[in-house]
């Protein structure tokens, strides 16, 4: 059995190699892509296997120790992420496979959508190798790179559907990302000036507040919520993960705005912890409260099926951002593991939305929730999951949501700040909201009328469940993972601040 | 000390922010595309004087060179559709909106922009006030030092990229790539039509440069390891010839097989990850080159990634992905909503 | 007051007129060109930290992160591009957030 | 360095800069072009300068440089401006 080292590399080697292997052959394309997902989720198996065994591992890139060489640190948190990112993402791999196996319209849509598919599969995995590098790398400059790669692929991703709205929402989201990326530059540009050093944890031991390191700090802070979509930054995302294809808005929605909420759990959780005054946790926190509010709004009165999924994704960020003053509010390891429990149950219950949306859309040749009525009869298998991964968003036990909330909201009341707790149950009954709209919809009883009878192949119906019901075993399953996090994780835990200085 | 090289910095670093206010104001774009090519210029004096002869190098060549070609290709491409969007609105024949909903207008209150700009000014003023606080100092300079005998290299800054740091540039590259490749699943190329030949100016002109950009790029790649140049330079100026080539409408240019330009795209990537992964399989670390032969291997990368860096700026100035090999000449096929790519199709 | 500070402003002023006419122009081409004067203004202010000041030596990390900068940047550049062409030709529109307004394309005339 | 030399670099700087006002005034793209096309000169007369008063060859190949992308560049300019062979 090789070491966990050697599976950190397979993670970002194997799909950059498929990647271009697949550009190069596009005849076998939907080959490599499959085989990448499968290689991809075989290394994570790997790596957590010997990470339980091993524990937490730093790697030097070309053998150059610290102060110049680029790490990778592998600890619990890592290691979860990782594997979100490969379950997540074999699954919409299975349903890109049959998605884009399916024959449909003229000979022009023919070719498009051929077009498409082979442009699908690198994208997708030049995305998910940045993602992989992103969660592995300690080294800041490093993840501006994995960051800029993630969002070119993500922006050619959303423009693939070729649609003028999507090449719209696109080029704002290029825009956008563009100037997040040079907010976040120029506070790694100042840290370095500060410390002379890029890598995460050596920072966390030299921090002194400073009026450099604040203003370094805001600007990765803001470069990065740009990125995460925080209410009020988050007008580009709705129409960029509604107008997308299904695949690439499973894709966008459950992994790529999570990577740059993971950057910030790690650096207002642990790497700036000790610095930062808690009143800058307090406004994070007030800001995911208006996100939750704003989101579940909107999404209650969207038309569109997949806009009104897009809205709950900005609502559903804004608990990760409530999660955070109970972060700092918490002595103990409670918080931290919701957050990651809401991370990972919000990934699998959004991709696997996504995805039964895609199916309906393709069933129906609309998303017009008002016209849905019925859709249950011709597709009970994606409405079930729809409807699934929606309660399981609701936080209905045994979700992994409902977990995580209930760990907030303990913490919260036990912290004396029930105003978090309150907020996060009043964005449960909103969330309740907007899937129960959709879910009388779909369930009704109603002679189905559609005008397209395209067959859903199985693959992407049952990808789309499987999701789902991970979403809402999470809870159950969620000790193990947890105990991961809480056993390898040296650095995420206070004490492992402790012992790093 | 206020020599005339203290007064040359200051002139310099007045006129930087000048212009770049005065290209932000300026109510022509083709003018503004001007004033962005000097700036790219005066950026590169900028690096000269701060004592980044890397950086200087490839700001003359992709800040100056390349991006203002870029611009200049794009807003050639945007004139000539108004132009068509100008005529069919004259023939009464204006396509209807799609169903993209009008944007609200939304002109900032003067007090709100007002408030913004006072956030904004104290934020930087706060800026520049730590940054005066702040020495600058030390940094890596001094362990990029003890170490550069190992690297295999002279030059510090090729050691910090291709060795120190190489796996950020292995991921660089694959930002290129990726790049080539996003623009190459928008659209396809539109080469001009095919029987307009080059007249005689430019056509001698491409003759005698197009090869002497070759050859400095080579000269770049080979004399990076001991000072400034590297694959990044060299393949600027490389793909400097490749859209010289374009813009004079050269035969070869539109002959060249889209496999070929495939693997041209790929060779640098490839090459650099599987010598990352040789470096694993030796026993190494990722990247980890065996020490005596380093500067070979380094060599070896840069001059792939070279010729993939070239290609792949040349394809992102062609702007779309080669024609699929049953050709036909789409050349006319020009002006709003002709595009294949921009019938929408029901699908989401 | 020594040179090297005279850089790190004008870089900062560059970033704030960057940002003012990224937010602030309405064609996507200004707003990219805005954003690579951000960009520019970034880069000049990590190297102008890296000059060394008399007896310390030169850093070259910032100087190989300023040219991965110029080459990520060059990239999404040319993305954007693109897309701000495609855009135009499938939606008969040039402005993105803002008003509808044409700007004035003709050069004055050569 | 000697002062013949960044005196001339410095004089060099303020062409440029007096060029400036060219691009911004115009009156026709022809006169922006042009201007243009002289900071090329100008910049590659400045680092040819530069080179021989701080002794430092590397400056040499960037004007090398400079001096092929200006190249460049006018083809660009001309072809963009009056018409050419692109359509």
């Amino acid at each position: 059995m090789a070491d966990a080292a050697f599976w950190a590399i397979c993670l970002v080697v194997a799909p950059l190699f498929f990647a271009i292997s697949s550009f190069v052959r596009g005849g076998l394309a939907h080959v490599f892509g499959p085989l990448a997902a499968w290689l991809n989720a075989l290394a994570v198996l790997g790596l957590t296997v010997s990470f339980a065994r091993s524990g937490p591992l730093r790697y030097a890139i070309g053998g150059w120790q610290l102060p110049l060489g680029i790490n990778f640190r592998i600890d619990g948190l890592c290691v979860l992420m990782l594997a979100m990112t490969a379950v997540t993402g074999l699954a919409v791999s299975m349903y890109a496979l049959g998605y884009f196996s399916l024959r449909i319209g003229s000979a022009r849509q023919m070719s498009r959508h051929e077009q498409q598919r082979l442009f699908f599969w690198p994208l997708w995995l030049l995305l998910w190798a940045g993602l992989n590098g992103l969660y592995l790398s300690s080294d800041l400059f490093n993840i501006y790179v994995t960051l800029e790669i993630t969002g070119l692929a993500a922006v050619s991703l959303t423009a693939l559907s070729g649609k003028p709205a999507a090449r719209l929402a696109a080029l704002r989201y290029l825009l956008v990302s563009l100037l997040g990326s040079c907010s976040y530059l120029l506070g790694v540009a100042l840290l370095y000036r500060c410390y002379g050093i890029l890598d995460m944890a050596a920072l966390s031991r030299l921090v002194s507040p400073g009026p450099l390191l604040w203003c370094g700090l805001a600007l990765l802070t803001a470069g990065l919520l740009l990125k995460t979509a925080l209410f009020p930054l988050h007008f580009w995302l709705p129409p960029a993960h509604a107008n997308a294809l299904a695949p690439v808005s499973a894709i966008l929605s459950g992994l790529v705005v999570k990577a740059s909420f993971y950057l910030l759990l790690r650096l207002w959780g642990e790497v700036f912890a000790q610095v930062l005054p808690p009143a800058a946790y307090v406004l994070l926190g007030a800001l995911g409260c208006g996100a939750v509010l704003w989101g579940a709004a909107q999404a209650l009165l969207q038309k569109r099926l997949k806009m009104l999924i897009a809205y709950s994704t900005v609502a559903q960020l804004g608990y990760l951002f409530i999660a955070l003053p109970l972060i700092r509010l918490d002595p103990g390891p409670a918080a931290r593991q919701a957050v990651v429990l809401l991370i990972l149950s919000h990934a699998c219950a959004k991709s696997a939305m996504f995805m039964a949306a895609g199916s309906i859309f393709l069933k129906a040749g609309h998303d017009r929730i008002a016209d849905l009525a019925g859709i249950k009869e011709v597709l009970p298998v994606s409405s079930f999951a729809f409807v699934l991964a929606g309660v399981s968003l609701m936080g209905f036990p045994p979700s992994g949501g409902f977990v995580g909330k209930w760990l907030l909201l303990g913490v919260s009341l036990a912290g004396g700040q029930w105003w978090w707790g309150m907020m996060l149950v009043t964005g449960s009954l909103l969330a309740a909201g907007y899937v129960y709209r959709v879910a009388s919809r779909l369930l009704v009883f109603k002679a189905p009328f559609f005008s397209r009878r395209q067959a859903i192949p199985p693959v992407m119906e049952w990808s789309a469940v499987l999701l789902a019901v991970l979403a809402m075993l999470l809870g159950l399953l969620a000790g193990s993972p947890l105990e991961l996090l809480a056993a390898g994780n040296q650095v995420f835990s206070p004490a492992g601040l402790e012992v790093l200085r | 000390m206020m020599d005339a090289m203290g007064i040359f910095d200051m002139v310099l670093a007045l006129a930087l922010p000048w212009l770049g206010w005065r290209l932000l104001a300026s109510p022509d774009l083709f003018r503004a595309m001007v004033l962005f090519i000097s700036l790219g210029l005066l950026m590169a004096l900028t690096w000269v004087r701060l004592q980044a002869p890397d950086v200087a190098l490839a700001e003359a060549a992709i800040g100056a060179g390349l991006t203002g070609a870029l611009f200049l290709s794009a807003l050639r491409r945007l004139e000539r559709l108004s132009e068509a969007e100008r005529r069919l609105a004259f023939a009464g024949k204006r396509e209807e909106e799609d169903e993209i909903p009008p944007e609200r207008h939304r002109r900032a209150k003067p007090v709100a922009y007002g408030l913004a700009l006072l956030l904004l000014a104290v934020f930087v003023l706060l800026l520049a006030w730590s940054l005066a606080q702040t020495p600058a100092g030390g940094g890596l300079g001094p362990a990029v030092g003890e170490q550069l005998g190992q690297s295999g290299v002279r030059s510090e800054v090729t050691a910090v990229l291709l060795n120190f740091r190489g796996y950020d540039t292995l991921l660089e590259v694959m930002v290129l790539f990726l790049a080539a490749l996003g623009v190459w699943s928008l659209t396809r190329v539109r080469l001009p039509l095919q029987d307009e030949e080059p007249g005689p100016v430019l056509a001698t002109l491409v003759r005698l440069l197009a090869p002497l950009m070759i050859m400095v790029a080579g000269y770049l790649v080979w004399i990076g390891g001991s000072r400034a140049g590297g694959a990044f330079q060299g393949g600027a100026v490389l793909a400097a010839a490749g859209v010289l080539l374009l813009l004079a409408n050269v035969t070869v240019v539109r002959q060249i097989p889209a496999a070929l330009l495939r693997w041209g795209l790929a060779l640098g990537p490839l090459l650099f990850l599987l010598t990352a992964v040789v470096c694993v399989a030796a026993g190494g670390n990722l990247l980890e080159y065996p020490p005596q032969r380093a500067g070979a291997w380094i060599l070896l990368i840069e001059s792939a990634s070279a010729v993939s860096i070239g290609v792949t700026l040349a394809a992102l100035y062609a702007g779309g992905r080669p024609p699929e090999p049953p050709a036909q000449d789409r050349g006319g096929e020009q002006g709003p909503g002709r595009d294949a790519d921009a019938d929408a199709g029901g699908r989401q | 007051m020594n040179t090297l500070l005279f850089y790190d402003f004008s870089g900062l002023a560059l970033l704030a007129i960057g940002l003012h006419g990224l937010i602030r122009s309405s064609h996507p081409l200004r707003k990219i060109l805005a954003a690579n004067l951000m960009t520019s203004g970034v880069f000049l202010i990590m190297i102008s930290g890296a000059r060394g000041t008399g007896q310390t030596m030169i850093d070259p990390v910032p100087h190989a992160m300023v040219l991965t900068g110029i080459v990520v940047s060059v990239s999404t550049t040319a993305v954007a591009l693109v897309l701000v062409c495609l855009v135009q030709e499938t939606t008969n529109r040039a402005l993105l957030w803002q008003k509808r307004k044409r700007e004035k394309w003709g050069r004055t005339d050569g | 360095m000697s002062w013949q030399y960044s005196s001339a670099a410095l004089f060099l700087l303020l062409a440029i800069v007096a060029g400036l006002g060219r691009i911004l005034r115009g009156p026709t793209a022809a006169d922006s072009m042009l201007a243009a096309q002289l900071f090329g000169t100008c910049g590659v007369a400045i680092l040819l300068l530069l080179a021989r008063g701080l002794e430092w060859e590397v400056l040499q190949d960037i004007a090398l440089v400079f001096a092929l992308l200006a190249a460049l560049a006018a083809v660009a300019f001309a072809l963009r401006t009056w018409g050419g062979t692109e359509r």
